[in-house]
């Protein structure tokens, strides 16, 4: 197919050299090894993919093919480097080098509970298999490295296994992930049913017959992604990973099966129909849409950041969605600004989330809870943590002039442009409602943030742990600064990224003007007036404070004397309005029960509850999982001792069979 | 004829030595080594032939013998896993004598006497061409397996055996019902003249056989050889004697007897098949075969006992491979049944350790095993992984063959059953794993501290898992295109 | 007309307009309560008095609450330079989605620093706010997006051109000026939303997010709520003017101011006519609006 | 060809004696009508054998006569007097149930025949004795009667065998005599097992392996 080309296999295999070997070599180290030199091999595997992902831009694509014996049967170790293989590569290497800083800080507080052999093995192993997912070429290899990537991520998210919900995590998320396996499976062998062959290049299916292995293909890629309604496993085994493993796996993983979407389906897809199209935008707009409710209303911190994860993995399936429709009639510049839309948030949502799992991650170092209730008044003994969240959380709200609000706006564009181009009224009316659901989302979304970060950050202390919170460690810092910069460079470079991504989204057809013409915000005109008047405010306030000093005092209390923390509003009780008025998707209910005698009018005490209630979970998933628990339960009492049963069931197993036979001619 | 002679020597010098030997501790280790050579002499003069591109199935018999590929791939497999499980046994008896109630030094030879004949027993079978013969062996690898079973002489031991030999021999003789039916057969098609027990002679003359005949042979054979492979009404015995035969024996019971009778099943399908009963084959053989698989997956789910799990799991992967032979996709079927073999001798044996350590079969008993045998308990999370057909293990290489033969077929009913089977599997045995390796161990455990956990305890395992990691991610090429090339 | 002009002309109108403005509602309504009322030029005497006080801040306050006034007011001075709500065209050729989510931010900053005092007034403030905007931001952007679908772009010069004499223009703008009017009061807090004068803090939602806040720091918010209310004010004339047949500059000059000093009145009207709504019940208000702006939508989704 | 007098003779034989086992529970009587029953199958055996000159078939015969009619019946006589066994209590119902059970199990059978036009007519009694082995087997709670059951079902199969035009390849049919030998000898050490293990030998008791 191509010729294979030696600059791009030496990054290759020098991370893969790094990434494998090290860790091997921590085998042979004690139980509860932390050492530097670790996280900085990690570090060096993870430049690697970053220079080989920077290499896929540099040649057309390349081929590599694992020499003999080395091979799967019917097919050999094939993978393809090509521009959108550089693009995710690039996302894992800077991602995964820009985490590796904070890993030994974090380690420190759980090394005494935890193998840490196992985990520095498992989470080179996920590094790897990540990047060699983006890079398969065919399905057997695709599968392989896949289930590679599972099995490692199973392995850390029950690196701390000692706590029963973590394992249960853990083990959800295996079985989600064993799903999403399955369905590709069936997909794959349906497709080479079809067409012959196990390389991705060669599957060519338009029309219905692509609907079938279409859809199943698809259903293990959304359960990979955490796409409603597969989303379950989501919020459930990133709060029990730890948090360098959460970021990892929240902020790139999740992506990788996004590359396979867009491999297979929108660039010289594989699958060609446009209700794939159809399907994927609206999946996505109600992820998005779910994720966030849901977010809202959390009190785990992390849970909450995982619920984000389902949100912009929505908006991403948005822009992939609209791709494929605006691609299907015809060359359109929509469809590579939506394509481009969609790659732009990967990144951008695989930085921010890095970001915020890191602070979530240092928090709970520092404060020893993730409870928001338990939470608060961290902005004093954590400033770095605070200030490097905050930025986080601005650029996941879309807030400009951060990178979020880049990728949102191109978002934006191509809702609008498919609202244009198309003339069907049912396609133009549905882009519009994008439009208002992604603003919905927005507000939404800085509203959680509100919530977050005042919550974790601002006020008093709402625990001892948070008032004796302190600082994370440099290396901590460090990462999460790497972060933040990235975040605000993106954001004021998107031109740059945008001529990236033009070379990726290349071989969409596209009628006239390029992507760069599209971008056409005056951010430079923003950027000045905002640093202006910021900094002018900044002198005048210091001359003016140097003037007239502030005088500190109690908050106002309306004369009660001073107010303790539990007189602050609590995460439920600040989202309580915007979570009732979407109470049917939540379930939320509130409660409120007074205690003493003569309750009603001079109660005791007062204690109010709102619960809300992940329908999925509790309706579908639950249920089912218990069903068949119930199956297996039973099912055993088929072996019920008795041999004369046993040789009765012989018999009539024989006289059926011969009825069988019998009734054949 | 030498192929067959080569065969011999060895088990039959086992035998002698366990009539002689007496002292404990010496006839462990001298059968390891016999088995050893024997595993080099078998390698050194079968080992070629898969590569003799010249071998097909119409080589001439020698005495209602034929090494065809079939016989002489299954030949190799059978001595693979006898190498592993006699070689484990060393490290496993020597631990043995060590528990509250050691076994008798009788036992034990009594155990290397009939294990060697047992083996003998399993070469007769994968190599018969003549169905009587077959037959014969598969009996005899029942009567020389019970021994086996009853090793430990416990209450539940000897229950097990009871029901084994009888269930078995039941079936067995339904089994011949078959033989003699399609003897009759073959008397009437009037070309082979006073009939013919030869796979070969009757499959070259297929046609001629009277359909009747054909098809209640079949059902009879079916019914006895699907009992001893453990197919889904009459598995009844598997659980049982699997879980209660030492972990030695339920390798060569699980890794190679199962085989057996699946590549009895597999010769007398294709003699079916020839006969142009493909269809009496699809709606008989194909519905127990996934009737089996999704009833051994869900049973994986709540079950307490480790052994037993695992003989669950031997019973799934038997449904996958009596699925590729109804299919008759032969290069599924072989690489399923080596893959197996490989990766389910190698959880026994395992489990057999666990077993010594911790003295229960009840997983619910065994916890936090990660914490304190971590290199142990990685072992078991991989095999088990392979059991379940994960990649890169080979046993998914195997399962997928199978698969995208059914999907080939377009067959999709049958691919999705099948992977949604494997997928609950997999999970169930997730869980069971997940309940052992994980969580805190309660030192209070009643573990015993073995002094010499001997290296071939845990080496043999190793070993093997590394061969299904080869057999997955390095399979010789040259080797898949000749089992292939048995189907063209 | 570039930037060179345009610019300082903005920057003048920024520094007075909007206080303007505010002294003028107040003087409205006073004499619609058959009240005198302070005189129009009080808001500027509230602010300069402000400023030249130094401002009391709780102790558990912490650099956020210091520095959010000033970066909402800058958020909003920025905004301010981008919508075109002179009639002039903006010094900065701003951006629908820019606009709406840069006056997010500075909403953003505002609710943190409420946070920041652990005042349970402020929380329930920005908690209300937010409620609030959940749905008054999607009514907004949907009016004007389906302007934008219209105008086959999102940048405010193109998109408020429109083509006079089309029926069809006139019809949306009608549908959008409802649909940011009502958003536009939900946003900035007037009755029937709020009741920028009320002093009881439960039935607060903007006041009680400032409850906090004295001196310099208010002077800032106050400023900025003034300022955010004459451009989205500004912008809605440039809606309505939509309509109207193309005059010169200086005519749309003129015109937007009268329709600034229009949109006061009625402001102030309504504030006096309406009493304030239940807080259950500013959904239902709010509805109205998106219900219009989804109108639009449909409408150019069948017509455009 | 059509088959012998002989035969038939001694397939209706074979199953009438098969049907007086599924009426009597005495242990000692149906070991002996199996004697009986093995016996009157050997001297078949041997008649079809001399009919068609085959004297392999009458070794085989004077084979069957030995073993099956003389050493394995003293046997198991032998062993259920060791473990002191008289007589059976039956699984799920009394005897003349079951001996209608069997009536129609019989009948049933005969049916297969229009099921299977070509088959040979030697296969009904053949499959019919199985069928009653079957029975006895599921129906006794002795493991020594289940070993008779096994028996029964074996000379059913045996029956068939000899009542094909040419008997099977003697290798084949000695190496079955010998398996179902050993088989039997095994299955009778390990009732003795049971009995000292258990102090019973009701395998219907045997039920600790469940799940």
């Amino acid at each position: 197919m191509f010729p294979s080309s030696a600059s791009i296999t030496i990054p290759l295999t020098l991370a893969a050299f790094l990434w494998m070997a090290a860790p091997l070599a921590a085998l042979f180290s004690a139980r509860d090894t932390n050492s530097r030199r670790w996280s900085v091999l990690f570090f060096l595997g993870a430049l690697c993919v970053l220079l080989a992902g920077i290499d896929c831009f540099g040649h057309p694509p390349v081929r590599i093919v694992l020499p003999a014996p080395l091979g799967l049967g019917p097919c050999r170790f094939a993978f393809r480097c090509d521009p959108l293989s550089g693009w995710f590569l690039g996302v894992i290497g800077g991602v995964s080098a820009m985490i590796a800083p904070y890993l030994r800080g974090y380690c420190a507080h759980i090394r005494a509970r935890v193998d840490m052999r196992l985990f520095w093995c498992a989470l080179s192993g996920l590094a790897m298999s990540m990047a060699l997912v983006v890079l398969a070429a065919n399905a057997l290899t695709f599968l392989v490295v896949w289930e590679l990537m599972s099995l490692t991520s199973f392995l850390l998210v029950a690196t701390d296994h000692e706590p029963r919900a973590n394992r249960r995590a853990a083990l959800i998320y295996l079985a989600a992930t064993r799903f999403s396996t399955a369905f590709l499976a069936v997909g794959f062998l349906w497709t080479h049913a079809l067409t012959g062959s196990w390389e991705f290049g060669a599957w060519r299916l338009a029309g219905p017959a692509a609907l079938v292995p279409g859809l199943f293909v698809l259903a293990g890629l959304f359960i990979k992604a955490g796409v409603f309604p597969f989303h379950l496993w989501l919020p459930i085994a990133h709060p029990s990973a730890p948090s360098p493993v959460s970021a990892l796996m929240s902020g790139v993983m999740v992506k990788v099966a996004i590359a396979v979407l867009v491999r297979l389906f929108v660039i010289d897809p594989a699958f060609t129909n446009s209700a794939f199209g159809i399907l994927i935008v609206v999946l996505g707009a109600i992820s998005a849409l779910w994720g966030v409710l849901f977010a809202l209303v959390q009190h785990d911190l992390k849970r909450l950041l995982a619920y984000h994860t389902v949100e912009n993995i929505g908006l991403i399936l948005m822009g992939a969605g609209i791709a494929i429709l605006a691609g299907s009639h015809g060359p359109s510049l929509v469809a590579q600004i939506a394509l481009a839309a969609a790659l732009f948030h990967v990144l951008n949502h695989a930085l921010f989330k890095s970001l915020l799992f890191l602070g979530a991650g240092s928090v709970d170092v520092g404060a020893g809870t993730r409870d928001l209730d338990r939470l608060g008044g961290l902005a004093k003994s954590m400033p770095w943590t605070f200030g490097f969240f905050t930025l986080g959380a601005a650029s996941i709200c879309a807030l400009p002039p951060f990178n979020g609000f880049a990728s949102e706006w191109l978002l934006y564009q191509s809702f609008l442009g498919s609202a244009c181009g198309s003339t069907a009224p049912i396609h133009r009316f549905g882009a519009l409602l994008l439009i208002g659901l992604l603003c919905l989302v927005g507000a939404l979304a800085v509203a959680c943030f509100t919530k977050a970060v005042g919550v974790v950050f601002q006020g008093m202390p709402r625990s001892v742990g948070a008032q004796k919170a302190h600082e994370a460690t440099s290396g901590m810092i460090v990462s999460q600064a790497a972060l933040a910069a990235s975040c605000v460079i993106l954001g004021l470079s998107a031109p740059a990224v945008l001529g990236i991504l033009q070379v990726i989204t290349a071989p969409l057809p596209v009628a006239g003007a390029n992507l760069l013409a599209a971008w056409n915000l005056p951010f430079g005109a923003l950027v000045t007036s905002l640093v202006i008047t910021l900094l002018a405010g900044r002198v005048w306030l210091r001359h003016s404070q140097s003037r007239l000093p502030e005088r500190e005092f109690i908050t106002w209390e309306c004369g009660f004397g001073a107010l303790g923390p539990r007189a602050q509003v609590a995460a439920t009780s600040f989202v309580q309005p915007i979570a009732s008025m979407f109470c049917v998707v939540l379930q939320y209910a509130q409660s409120l029960e007074s205690v003493g005698e003569n309750a009603r009018l001079f109660p005791d005490e007062l204690t109010a509850h709102a619960t809300t209630e992940p329908v999925l979970e509790t309706r579908v998933y639950g249920p089912a999982a218990r069903w068949l628990v119930q199956i297996g339960d039973q099912i055993l009492k088929f072996q019920a001792g008795s041999i004369h049963l046993y040789l009765l069931t012989m018999v009539v197993t024989l006289l059926i069979l011969l009825a069988i036979g019998g009734s054949m001619k | 004829m030498t192929l067959l002679a080569v065969l011999i020597p060895c088990p039959l010098l086992i035998c002698i030595l366990a009539l002689a030997g007496r002292r404990r501790g010496v006839l462990p280790r001298l059968a390891a080594v016999a088995m050893g050579i024997h595993a080099l002499i078998v390698a050194y003069f079968w080992l070629p032939r898969l590569h003799d591109s010249a071998i097909r199935v119409q080589e001439l018999p020698v005495h209602g013998l034929n090494a065809d590929t079939t016989g002489t791939f299954f030949v190799l497999v059978i001595t693979l896993v006898a190498l592993a499980s006699f070689t484990h046994a060393t490290g496993f008896f020597a631990r043995e004598s060590q528990v509250k109630r050691p076994p008798a030094d009788r036992h034990i030879s009594q155990f290397y006497f009939f294990a060697a004949l047992f083996v003998l027993a399993m070469y007769v079978v994968v190599l018969a061409d003549n169905l009587g013969y077959m037959w014969i062996g598969m009996e005899a690898t029942t009567l020389l397996s019970a021994p086996l079973v009853y090793f430990h002489r416990s209450r539940h031991s000897l229950e097990a055996t009871w029901k084994y030999l009888i269930i078995c021999s039941v079936g067995i003789a339904f089994g011949f019902f078959g033989t003699a039916l399609i003897y009759t057969a073959s008397q009437h098609s009037g070309v082979l003249g006073d009939g013919s027990l030869s796979v070969l002679a009757l499959t070259a003359h297929a046609h001629q056989l009277p359909a009747g005949l054909v098809r209640m042979s079949y059902v009879f054979l079916l019914l006895g050889y699907g009992t001893k492979a453990g197919l889904f009404p009459l598995h009844n015995w598997l659980p049982d004697a699997h879980s209660e035969a030492p972990a030695p024996a339920s390798a060569l019971l699980s890794g190679s007897l199962l085989n057996c009778a699946l590549v009895a099943i597999w010769r007398v399908s294709g003699l079916a098949q020839a006969a142009g009963q493909g269809a009496l084959v699809r709606v008989t053989l194909l519905p127990m075969a996934v009737i089996t698989v999704v009833f051994a997956s869900l049973c994986l789910i709540k079950q307490r006992d480790i052994k037993r799990l695992l003989a669950y799991s031997s019973m799934e992967n038997v449904g996958i491979m009596a699925a590729a032979i109804s299919l008759g996709s032969w290069p599924g079927f072989a690489l399923q049944a080596l893959n197996h073999s490989v990766c389910k001798t190698a959880v026994f044996l395992l489990a057999g350790n666990l077993l010594q350590r911790f003295k229960t079969k009840d997983i619910g008993e065994i916890k936090g095993l990660l914490n304190i045998q971590p290199g142990h308990t990685m072992l078991l999370l991989l095999g088990l992984a392979a059991v379940a057909g994960t990649p890169p293990f080979g046993s998914f290489l195997a399962e997928w063959q199978i698969l995208s033969s059914a999907a080939d077929q377009h067959r999709l009913w049958l691919v999705l059953i099948l992977a949604a089977a494997l997928a609950v599997a997999f999970i169930a045995l997730a869980l069971q794993a997940g309940s052992i390796a994980f969580g805190k161990h309660d030192a209070s455990g009643k573990s015993i501290e073995t002094a010499d956990a001997s290296a071939s305890l845990i080496l043999v395992p190793g070993v093997l898992m590394i061969v299904s990691l080869c057999l997955g991610i390095a399979f010789p090429m040259k080797a898949l295109a000749l089992i292939e090339g048995v189907l063209r | 007309m570039n930037w060179m002009y345009s610019l300082p002309l903005y920057v003048v109108h920024i520094l007075i307009i909007p206080l303007l403005l505010i002294g003028f509602i107040r003087k409205v309504k006073a004499r619609l309560q058959n009240r005198r009322g302070p005189s129009i030029l009080q808001p500027f005497w509230d602010i300069a008095k402000m400023l030249s006080k130094a401002e009391t801040i709780s102790k558990t306050a912490s650099g956020t609450f210091r520095m959010a006034p000033m970066v909402n007011l800058s958020a909003v001075f920025t905004a301010a330079l981008m919508v075109p709500w002179l009639g002039v065209p903006s010094p900065i050729a701003g951006d629908l989605f820019l606009v709406v989510y840069l006056l997010a931010a500075g909403k953003f900053c505002i609710g943190l620093a409420a946070l920041d005092t652990g005042s349970a007034f402020g929380a329930l403030g920005a908690s209300r706010e937010a409620a609030v905007s959940i749905h008054a931001e999607p009514a907004l952007v949907l009016g004007l997006a389906a302007l934008a679908v219209h105008a086959h772009s999102s940048k405010f010069s193109t998109l408020l051109a429109g083509t006079p004499g089309n029926e069809l223009t006139t019809i949306l703008a009608a549908l959008v000026v409802v649909a940011a009017w009502v958003a536009v009061i939900a946003d900035l807090s007037r009755m029937p939303v709020d009741d920028p004068t009320t002093h009881l803090e439960l039935t607060m939602v903007h006041e009680a997010l400032i409850l906090e806040n004295s001196g310099r720091n208010l002077a800032l918010i106050e400023y900025a709520v003034a300022l955010k209310t004459s451009i989205l004010l500004g912008l809605i004339g440039q809606i309505i003017l939509m309509g109207a047949p193309r005059h010169s500059i200086g005519t749309t000059y003129l015109l937007t101011l009268l329709l600034l000093a229009i949109a006061t009145v009625v402001l102030a009207v309504s504030e006096t006519v309406f009493v304030k709504l239940g807080w259950k019940r500013v959904p239902n208000l709010q509805s109205f609006g998106t219900g219009a702006a989804i109108l639009a939508c449909l409408l150019v989704a069948l017509k455009g | 060809m059509g088959l012998p007098q002989s035969f038939e003779f001694g397939a209706v034989s074979a199953a009438l004696l098969a049907l007086w086992m599924v009426g009597i529970t005495d242990f000692r009587a149906s070991v002996t009508l199996f004697g009986i029953q093995s016996f009157v199958l050997g001297l078949v055996a041997i008649a079809i054998g001399a009919r068609h000159g085959e004297p392999l078939l009458i070794l085989v015969g004077v084979a069957v006569i030995v073993l099956k009619g003389l050493i394995v019946p003293y046997y198991l006589i032998y062993a259920g007097r060791r473990i002191g066994c008289r007589r059976d209590s039956l699984m799920p119902v009394s005897a003349p149930t079951q001996f209608f059970i069997a009536l129609s199990l019989l009948s049933l059978v005969l049916l297969l025949r229009p099921l299977h036009a070509e088959l040979p007519t030697s296969t009904l009694p053949a499959v019919g004795i199985l069928i009653l082995g079957m029975m006895l087997m599921i129906t006794r709670r002795l493991a020594v009667s289940q070993i008779v059951g096994f028996l029964v079902l074996e000379n059913g199969i045996f029956l068939y065998t000899i009542g094909q035009s040419h008997s099977m390849p003697i290798v084949v049919e000695i190496g079955v005599l010998m398996d179902v030998l050993s088989c039997v000898m095994l299955a009778g050490l390990l009732a003795f097992k049971i009995n000292k293990t258990f102090e019973h030998i009701d395998v219907a008791e045997l039920t600790e392996l469940i799940g």
